[in-house]
């Protein structure tokens, strides 16, 4: 499973991308931002207020309860601000 | 039509190429959104755009596809800038073309609306005081749900 | 700023010079207006816009300053052309700048729909039928009416 | 007095200016209008139908009773149709 980080999270977290095996019971979204929090302080860091991360599987807006498996593309970023 | 790129564009190039040709357009709407020079009190030296590639094509082209279901416009685009830029600098262009100005109008709102909204961009400002994320503004979310969802 | 001219314009030329140095601008909304080739059923051969030398500057400058007056705008500028024009040709282009999107997306649209109410132009469209004055547009009326009283 | 004729009232006048010297009791634009439209059929035909006629007076638009006089610059057009 790729993990991809952008703006302040990719700052915090102190890395821009990942592959990460997380355990078979980290099944969807939320299971994995737990899971991804424990892997450093800089992730607990960046995944400290929930509220403020955005997740993408597979580069679609995902909430969640959405279901993430080995192949999968998760990218955690803040609320977009382009334009 | 939806382009993401680090180059600079050329708005009335850009449109008129949209419509070269189709004399069913009767009104042709541009947005350009600059780097601005302040944020707050403090004087911007640059800005960076960060991007998810891929991410931001597919957004773009959703938003894109949206407007032009909404609204009866013979032609759109939207061109977004990303890496390093300066205060004037253009960042995004939306274009909007239509046989009567309310769809025009219209449609080019919502697009800049939305892609504030949904489109992976993130801005790094740089100041004297250093380095800063930008933060989403709740004004936009607000502009983005007066269209209804998605 | 107002122009009133038979010369073709440069949309992007226009709004570059219109903003250029002015670092508070973060949004330029442009319209143009194109001659359609259409009018019904009607293929529209040619178009000539007569107008009132001296009053259709006076209300563009009035329409100009209303607008300046009710949105906190940078910069703004309409250009109409007068003359015989062909299908795909522009007609008018009106330019606002301001720091945010919401500001110079609802002046030109202000500018747009009150200068089709009060600025003296009148359209002749030439088609193969022979030639006949185009007529005003209850659409128009209402459209500017929205905006209230000027 | 100038009166200028724009558009099909032009046509339909056949002038597209002039100038006219009405007599002393024709002081508002209704008066003036009334007087304009017995200087020839034309006239008559471009002036028939008053609620498409617009008025100007010395480049201002202007109402019914609006006073008019000897050195003001009228003008007579259908509503605008630019944009």
């Amino acid at each position: 499973m790729k993990v991809l980080y952008f703006s302040w999270l990719k700052t915090r977290a102190g890395i821009g991308e990942e592959t990460v095996t997380p355990p078979a019971g980290v099944a969807s979204v939320g299971a994995l931002l737990n899971w991804l929090a424990t892997r450093s302080p800089g992730h607990a860091a960046a995944l400290a207020n929930r509220s403020v991360v955005r997740v993408a599987v597979n580069q679609e807006y995902a909430t969640t309860n959405a279901p993430v498996g080995p192949n999968d593309e998760i990218a955690l970023f803040p609320p977009v601000t382009g334009g | 039509m939806i382009r993401v790129q680090r180059e600079d564009f050329d708005a009335a190039a850009e449109a008129k190429a949209l419509v070269a040709g189709n004399h069913r357009v009767g009104s042709v709407v541009t947005f350009v959104g600059l780097v601005r020079g302040a944020a707050g009190e403090a004087t911007i030296g640059a800005m960076t755009l960060e991007h998810y590639p891929g991410m931001t094509e597919r957004e773009l082209a959703k938003i894109d596809a949206e407007a032009r279901a909404r609204w009866p416009l013979e032609a759109s685009l939207i061109v977004h800038r990303y890496g390093r830029l300066k205060p004037g600098d253009q960042i995004v262009l939306v274009v909007t073309a239509s046989a009567h100005r309310q769809a025009a109008f219209a449609a080019n709102e919502f697009l800049v609306d939305w892609l504030k909204t949904k489109a992976p961009f993130w801005k790094l400002e740089s100041t004297a005081q250093g380095e800063q994320w930008v933060d989403a503004r709740a004004a936009d979310d607000y502009a983005a749900k007066r269209w209804g969802p998605k």
